[in-house]
């Protein structure tokens, strides 16, 4: 054990982190890209909240290392972890100076400075407020960390709440206003919006308000499951959601799907859209990484050849701009087209790779991806898809008479679609074909020592993957109206199977969770766009070593799924021999 | 009655001749054991009748099919069923579903009838259940179903990895190890049960084992291998006695050496 | 052997027609692309005769549309170019021997180092440093490129690796691409989006007479460099004890452990080693090439991680011949057998053939040309 | 003082149990075997000592120092050298490189070379293949070398996993013969073996492991003659 002192040494190791932290963040120029952006009206910038949550994050960590849950060791440490972040920071303020630090650090500009001095002259004065909101949120981080598990973990997740919903302010609002338009209730709405947001970000009010409700809920919560947990240990059976209440949960989500382009509006609808393309494609490359075990990094080809069948078959512009003649199809007759040829090139594909695997099928399905991007935008293949040039007029699918134009009408379609994806995804999983390819994943040698033909069963997997991926390609063009190679890089595969892994691999819900997740947020936060790619690598990597199984790990939900069972076990204890 | 011959059975990797023109006959419904030291090319062997390697030479016969060359599900699908020396579960499947898997060659249906959920898919699938959660019992792991395979104690996911053999229902079950890493208790235990699967299921049982008790105490017939090559064969009373056998595997006793001071 | 068609599966025969088609593709592409020089009318005889014993080279059209000259700049543009694949297909090669890891940052580690030592050049070049003392600044900014690239490499393995080194595969995996895509946009934020373009060396301009071949200067340095280091490296690996450590522990982390060998150590030293080799071939592709931006890793990425699989993964002499192969190939190809084929702006095409031969290799023989197969090793 | 002790020693591969509480002593010069079957936890115990493995309670003490405290590439430089189970060698290493790494923890080079040149003597076949790789050796002289190489770093105590494993009998006699020569020179030796009969007429003392337990410790000849050894390990 070592001595209960001080450990002044970790202390300086977390406040230089966080020091290394702050420099990043400033350098990488997140802090000075955001000064506009309002979290809680006119009293912080998402610029200046990065500075507070980093410093707030230290001085939680520091606290955590270094209390022993001495309330004095706390605040010390919560002080001093602060002071020595920020001096960092300051010292790099101090830097530009002398000398021209932009030239080489783009972001070292004086919009960072401002960001850091609050606009105050000479920035040596402005310096003071800066260390001392540094050294007053660590300090409150190491507070927070003092205080009991509970209460903790309430404020916590009403500071995250805050600054979540500051952050998608705008967004959140328009959905407010469009669910009391629905229900025709607008001067409610105006009233309801006013105490919460301003014109930028929250208001103080909204803030203080969210801040304690989800204080309350957080703790009621807690609560709960202490009663719950007593409950269980007592010995008293689980209780039954009652049917009545499933059958209202299952309505009321449907009316949720159903009505979901009105409440969320236009912007919010497209985003949905392109979340529901990228789930029906997460749903195919899952039955390939996630079930089969055969890692596909080249899963955007199957999207091309269907974005592509679906352009050539369909565009009215073909004698223009290629050799290829129109053939005037409609959406619906391309359709089966499309993914036809995206199964054929699936199985195409996997023949030469039945052999390979891991790492190095990995690496040669990557290939696949590059060489058709590369041949797409060739002018070797111009004449017949248009180079980089494209296609475009493809056509809007039509239904009874209705063109399909906007993401709003498109929505159902692609939620259909995702929702056949998912319907099917879940039969084969827990059928003969979906055995197989967990064994397959698990031991491929076993697995065909059990009898499992591994050509048709990989060949199965590679098949339906590329039919789904096909699928959303089709409808991914008819969309846009027009496609172009550059939409067609490695960064869809990687996208693709990222949220597979980030929801969970194999597991279905995590499929959307996952699109939801990496695809969704990014789009929602458009200002972050500039940042989106290091958010996305910082999540990947953080996700691998904190949480590799997935925010819906596919066992937890397998269990579920088998209570009964379990059940039994206890009814006749394990009568293996002792 | 012969149901496995193999013939003149030779495997080599680069300049390693794992097995060496090796013929055994093993009759119907007998436990026939593999014997040899380490290294000495039984898994090989086995890795040759189950067709996960092709021999280069030689020939193997499977109730009058020769099945040299054949792909490893083929095979399965004729009857021939194995367990491996360092057990190979699908660790991460549930004990029902590694069972499940196992039935494989008994079952039918088509993918398609999966996502039309088909009344014919259906009863399959109910049967393979039952049949399943029989074979669990059969293993004496009645309850265990819904284990992790990885999580259940070792001696279980021994007696799992038989029923998932058994579950393709051969006709010849190769059992490698089987007893390996477990205490004597165990051993006797698992002795017993595989003489109940030749008795109670008419299973050929192909053995390698390394426990000389085991071996000496339920084989019918023992073929010894070193170096690849097959140096004796013959019931258990003459393969104890066995000179050779004696001195390249039973040992000779440490004749000569020194005691330490 | 004799041929056992029952045993040929319905795949080996699918595998035999793709290699097929792939060689008559490339030899015919080849032949109309050489004999495309053939003059109306004349015949193969003489067309033959004429371009074996003309001594002129330069002016006569025997091979295709270029000149034999053409061709020789082609081959030792390859040269260079496969000379920087091959450095950087080190540190793959290196890593997966010990951790069978495929390494899918590296790019970025090579970045990391062209990138940062693009402005010691730069200021270099301003404050006329490098002309007063080309030497030496070049030693420097290859200096600073090394060191940048092997931080990096270092910190990534510390970070996001080491946790993971007991992990399925598929994790560590997963976790380098990310780590490829956060290194690309922190030098992104960093340093700017732009590209930025190497300065010109004063003594590096113009061309030298090597074996009476008048080459590129750069060209010339950017070889020479590549093999220098390549030599230098072989050597570390093959003579010195750290060097032996390592391979110890490529083959078996518990015995190297047991023989007193700190593997943490020793994999961190794999890293560091691999990415300085990416670091200097990083200014010298900076030298080569003249642009360097936050992007720029990738595609050479891609292109090292072939040559190494080309050369055989894990194998260190196979890497520096996959690199060269590869580069030569890629420098000539398109223009040898892709043009011959008719395809327009066959350039365009010549990731393509990277990408092809990848994937050739791969499905044919996974163990390179000259390495051994490590995957029937681990099975 | 023993010169090894392990006291309850309870480690874990996993979730898997693999010693449940092993205690025993080596002394200094001694020959002592641990016998057990296949997976009984024999392996498991070296590992434990040499730090790859780290228990989970218990105490493993060399020389009074605690070897759980060290990480396992230390454990050499106290004078502890394993042999390890299947040999080990490093395949694409040559056989003076191998014995090299061997001294991987020294730094004297001319001692390292004088070491060498003693495996060479003890193991007159190496020398004449020392720039072979040793992948190319045959079993048995890899298991030579494996033991050449554990013994270059002049270690107090050597471990031995199943030196005589699929090694052909006339082999195994001049292994053995071979480990009494070592034990000789004054290192003292922990054998873990399969071959219960080689290992109890080698040793001077014995213990009986089974499943991660030692059920029986005697000394080797009383071990020879115990009922249950002899019925379940001497195939009497």
């Amino acid at each position: 054990m070592k001595a209960q002192t001080f450990d002044v040494k970790s202390v300086f190791k977390l406040g230089g982190l966080g020091g290394f932290t702050l420099l990043y963040l400033s350098l990488v120029g997140l802090v000075s890209n955001f000064v506009t952006r309002d979290v809680i009206s006119k009293t912080m910038s998402l610029s200046f909240a990065f500075v507070i949550i980093t410093t707030f994050l230290f001085g939680y960590l520091t606290a955590r290392r270094t209390s022993r849950r001495n309330w004095f060791y706390a605040v010390g440490g919560g002080v001093m972890s602060g002071a020595i972040g920020i001096a960092c920071l300051i010292i790099l303020v101090l830097l530009t100076a002398p000398l021209n630090l932009q030239a080489v650090f783009v972001n070292a500009s004086p919009a960072l400075i401002k960001v850091l001095t609050f606009g105050k002259e000479p920035f040596t004065a402005g310096l003071l407020p800066l260390t001392g909101w540094a050294v007053v949120s660590s300090l409150t981080g190491a507070m927070v960390y003092m205080l009991p598990p509970n209460i903790r973990r309430a404020v916590i997740a009403g500071v995250v709440a805050v600054i979540a919903i500051g952050t998608l302010a705008q967004l959140l609002s328009d959905v407010v206003e469009n669910i009391f338009a629905l229900l025709g209730n607008k001067r409610a709405s105006g009233a309801l919006l006013k105490i919460f947001f301003a014109k930028k970000g929250l208001s103080v009010s909204g803030a203080a308000i969210i801040f304690v409700l989800t204080i309350l809920v957080s703790a009621f919560s807690a609560w709960r499951k202490q009663i719950v947990a007593a409950k269980e240990q007592s010995g008293a059976a689980q209780t039954q959601t009652p049917k009545e209440i499933k059958i209202a949960v299952w309505i009321v989500s449907l009316l949720v799907i159903l009505l979901l382009p009105n409440i969320f509006g236009s912007y919010l609808s497209e985003i949905v859209v392109t979340v529901a393309i990228y789930t029906l494609m997460g749903f195919g490359l899952n039955i390939v990484v996630g079930f089969a075990g055969l890692l596909d990094l080249g899963y955007v080809a199957f999207f091309a050849i269907g974005a592509y069948t679906m352009a050539l078959l369909t565009s009215n512009q073909m004698g223009q701009t290629t050799e290829l003649v129109n053939t005037g199809l409609s959406f619906w007759a391309a359709l089966p087209i499309s993914i036809g040829v995206a199964v054929l090139w699936g199985i195409i594909l996997g023949v030469p790779v039945l052999r390979m695997r891991g790492d190095y099928l990995a690496i040669v399905t990557l290939g696949f991806g590059e060489i058709i991007r590369v041949l797409a935008l060739s002018n070797f293949l111009q004449p017949k898809i248009g180079g980089a040039q494209g296609i475009l007029g493809i056509a809007k699918p039509v239904v009874f008479g209705y063109e399909l134009v906007s993401s709003q009408q498109l929505y159902y379609l692609v939620v259909a679609a995702a929702l056949l994806a998912a319907y099917v995804s879940w039969r084969m999983r827990d059928s003969r074909a979906g055995r197989s390819w967990m064994a397959m994943r698990e031991d491929e040698d076993v697995a065909e020592a059990m009898g499992i033909n591994l050509i048709k069963t990989k060949l199965l997997a590679f098949a339906t993957g590329a039919a789904f991926s096909g699928f959303a390609g089709a409808i991914f063009a008819a969309k846009l109206g027009s496609i172009y190679p550059a939409s067609f890089n490695l960064l869809v595969s990687i996208n693709v199977l990222s949220l597979i892994i980030v929801g969970g691999i194999g597991s279905l819900p995590g499929v959307v969770i996952g699109a939801v997740a990496l695809v969704g947020l990014p789009e929602l936060l458009r200002e972050f766009s500039e940042f989106r790619m290091l958010i996305f690598g910082a999540l990947l990597v953080g996700m691998m070593l904190f949480k590799p199984e997935g925010f819906w790990p596919a066992a937890a939900q397998k269990r579920e799924l088998h209570e009964f069972e379990s059940e039994e076990v206890e009814a006749h204890p394990a009568s293996e021999a002792a | 009655m012969t149901i496995l011959s193999a013939k003149h059975v030779t495997k080599r990797f680069g300049g390693l001749v794992a097995v060496n023109d090796v013929s055994v006959e093993i009759a119907e419904q007998s436990i026939f054991s593999v014997i040899g030291p380490n290294g000495a090319g039984k898994t090989t062997f086995f890795n040759c009748i189950t067709g996960f390697y092709t021999p280069e030479e030689g020939d193997i016969i499977f109730r009058g099919e020769h099945i040299r060359g054949i792909p490893a599900d083929h095979i399965t699908r004729q009857g021939i069923s194995r367990t491996y020396q360092n057990i190979r579960l699908f660790a991460n499947m549930t004990a029902i579903e590694n069972i499940l898997v196992g039935q494989e060659p008994q079952l039918k249906s088509h993918w398609l009838g999966a996502i039309f959920n088909t009344p014919g898919t259906r009863r399959e699938e109910e049967y393979a259940h039952k049949e399943a959660r029989r074979m669990l019992r059969f293993v004496s792991l009645r309850g265990m179903g819904d284990h992790l395979a990885k999580n259940l104690p070792y001696g279980a996911q021994r007696r799992l990895e038989i029923a998932r053999a058994l579950a393709s229902r051969p006709k010849l079950l190769l059992l490698d190890e089987p007893t390996a890493g477990m205490n004597p208790n165990e051993t006797a235990e698992m002795t017993d049960f595989i003489k109940m699967i030749r008795d109670e299921l008419g299973i050929t049982i192909l053995l390698i084992e390394h426990d000389m008790r085991v071996v000496m105490g339920i084989s019918d017939w023992i073929t010894v291998l070193d170096y690849g090559a097959k140096i004796a064969e013959g019931n258990p009373e003459e393969i104890r006695r066995n000179p050779r056998v004696i001195e390249a595997y039973l040992g000779t006793g440490a004749a000569g050496l020194a005691k330490p001071a | 052997m004799r041929l056992n068609l029952k045993n040929l599966s319905i795949v080996d025969s699918l595998l035999w027609l793709i290699r097929v088609v792939v060689i008559v593709l490339v030899l015919w592409g080849s032949i109309a692309g050489l004999t495309s020089g053939r003059v109306d009318g004349e015949g193969w005889g003489q067309f033959f005769v004429r371009c074996t014993t003309s001594t002129d080279v330069g002016t006569i059209q025997c091979m295709g549309k270029y000149s034999a000259e053409t061709w020789r700049d082609f081959f030792i543009f390859g040269l260079a170019q496969g000379g920087i694949y091959a450095l950087i297909a080190l540190g793959y090669t290196l890593v997966y021997g010990v951790l069978f890891m495929i390494n899918f940052a590296h790019g970025e580690v090579f970045m990391s180092g062209a990138f940062t030592a693009y402005f010691v050049a730069a200021s270099f070049s301003d404050s006329g440093f490098m002309d007063q003392n080309p030497v030496l600044a070049l030693g420097v900014v290859m200096l600073v490129s090394m060191v940048t690239s092997t931080i990096v490499a270092v910190l990534l393995e510390r970070i996001a690796y080491r946790p993971l080194r007991r992990a399925p595969r598929l994790v560590p995996l997963i976790t380098a691409i990310g780590a490829s895509y956060f290194l690309q946009y922190t030098f992104r934020g960093l340093y700017g989006s732009g590209k930025k373009v190497y300065p010109d060396v004063a003594i590096l301009t113009g061309k030298w007479m090597v074996f009476g071949i008048p080459i590129l200067k750069t060209q010339v340095v950017v070889f020479v460099a590549a093999v220098i280091l390549m030599v230098g490296l072989y050597y570390f690996v093959q003579k010195t004890k750290t060097g032996k450590a390592m391979r110890a522990v490529a083959e078996d982390k518990d015995v190297a452990m047991l023989m007193g060998i700190d593997v943490d150590r020793v994999i961190v030293i794999t890293f560091a080693t691999g990415a300085a080799m990416a670091g200097a071939a990083g200014v010298l592709y900076g030298l080569l090439f003249k642009q360097v931006d936050f992007i720029m890793g990738f595609i050479p990425g891609i292109k090292a991680f072939t040559a190494a699989v080309l050369g055989g993964i894990g194998n260190i002499p196979g890497a520096m011949v996959g690199g060269l192969f590869l580069g030569i190939f890629e420098s000539v190809g398109p223009s040898l057998f892709l043009e011959g084929l008719g395809v327009p702006a066959a350039y365009q095409l010549k990731d393509v053939i990277a990408f092809t031969m990848l994937v050739l290799v791969l499905i044919f023989r996974p163990s390179g040309i000259m390495g051994q197969n490590l995957s029937d090793k681990k099975a | 003082m023993a010169m090894l002790e392990l006291e309850n020693v309870h480690s874990y591969y996993g979730n898997i149990h693999a010693l449940k509480g092993i205690s025993l002593t080596v002394d200094e010069g001694e020959i002592v075997t641990l016998i057990g079957a296949n997976g009984a936890g024999k392996s498991s115990t070296l590992r434990t000592i040499s730090g790859i493995l780290h228990p989970k309670r218990g105490s493993v003490k060399f020389e009074g120092k605690n070897l759980t405290e060290y990480p396992a590439h230390q454990v050499v430089g106290l004078g502890i050298s394993q042999v390890p189970e299947g040999r080990g060698v490093f395949a694409r290493l040559t056989v003076r490189e191998n014995l090299e790494m061997g001294a991987f923890v020294r730094t004297d080079k001319e001692g390292i070379n004088e070491d060498i040149e003693k495996g060479f003597a003890l193991f007159p076949r190496l020398k004449e293949r020392q720039n072979q790789v040793a992948g190319t050796l045959s079993g048995g002289e890899q298991q030579m070398l494996a033991m050449a190489r554990a013994l270059m770093a002049r270690p107090k105590l050597l471990l031995l996993d199943e030196p005589s494993m699929g090694l052909a009998p006339i082999l195994v006699d001049s292994i053995f013969q071979t480990i009494v020569d070592i034990n000789k020179t004054g290192t003292t030796i922990l054998l873990v073996e399969q071959n219960a009969l080689m290992a109890l007429q080698t040793a001077h003392r014995g213990y009986v492991i089974q499943t991660g337990e030692i059920v029986l410790s005697d000394s080797a000849v009383a071990l020879q003659s115990n009922e249950m050894v002899q019925s379940a390990y001497l195939g009497h």
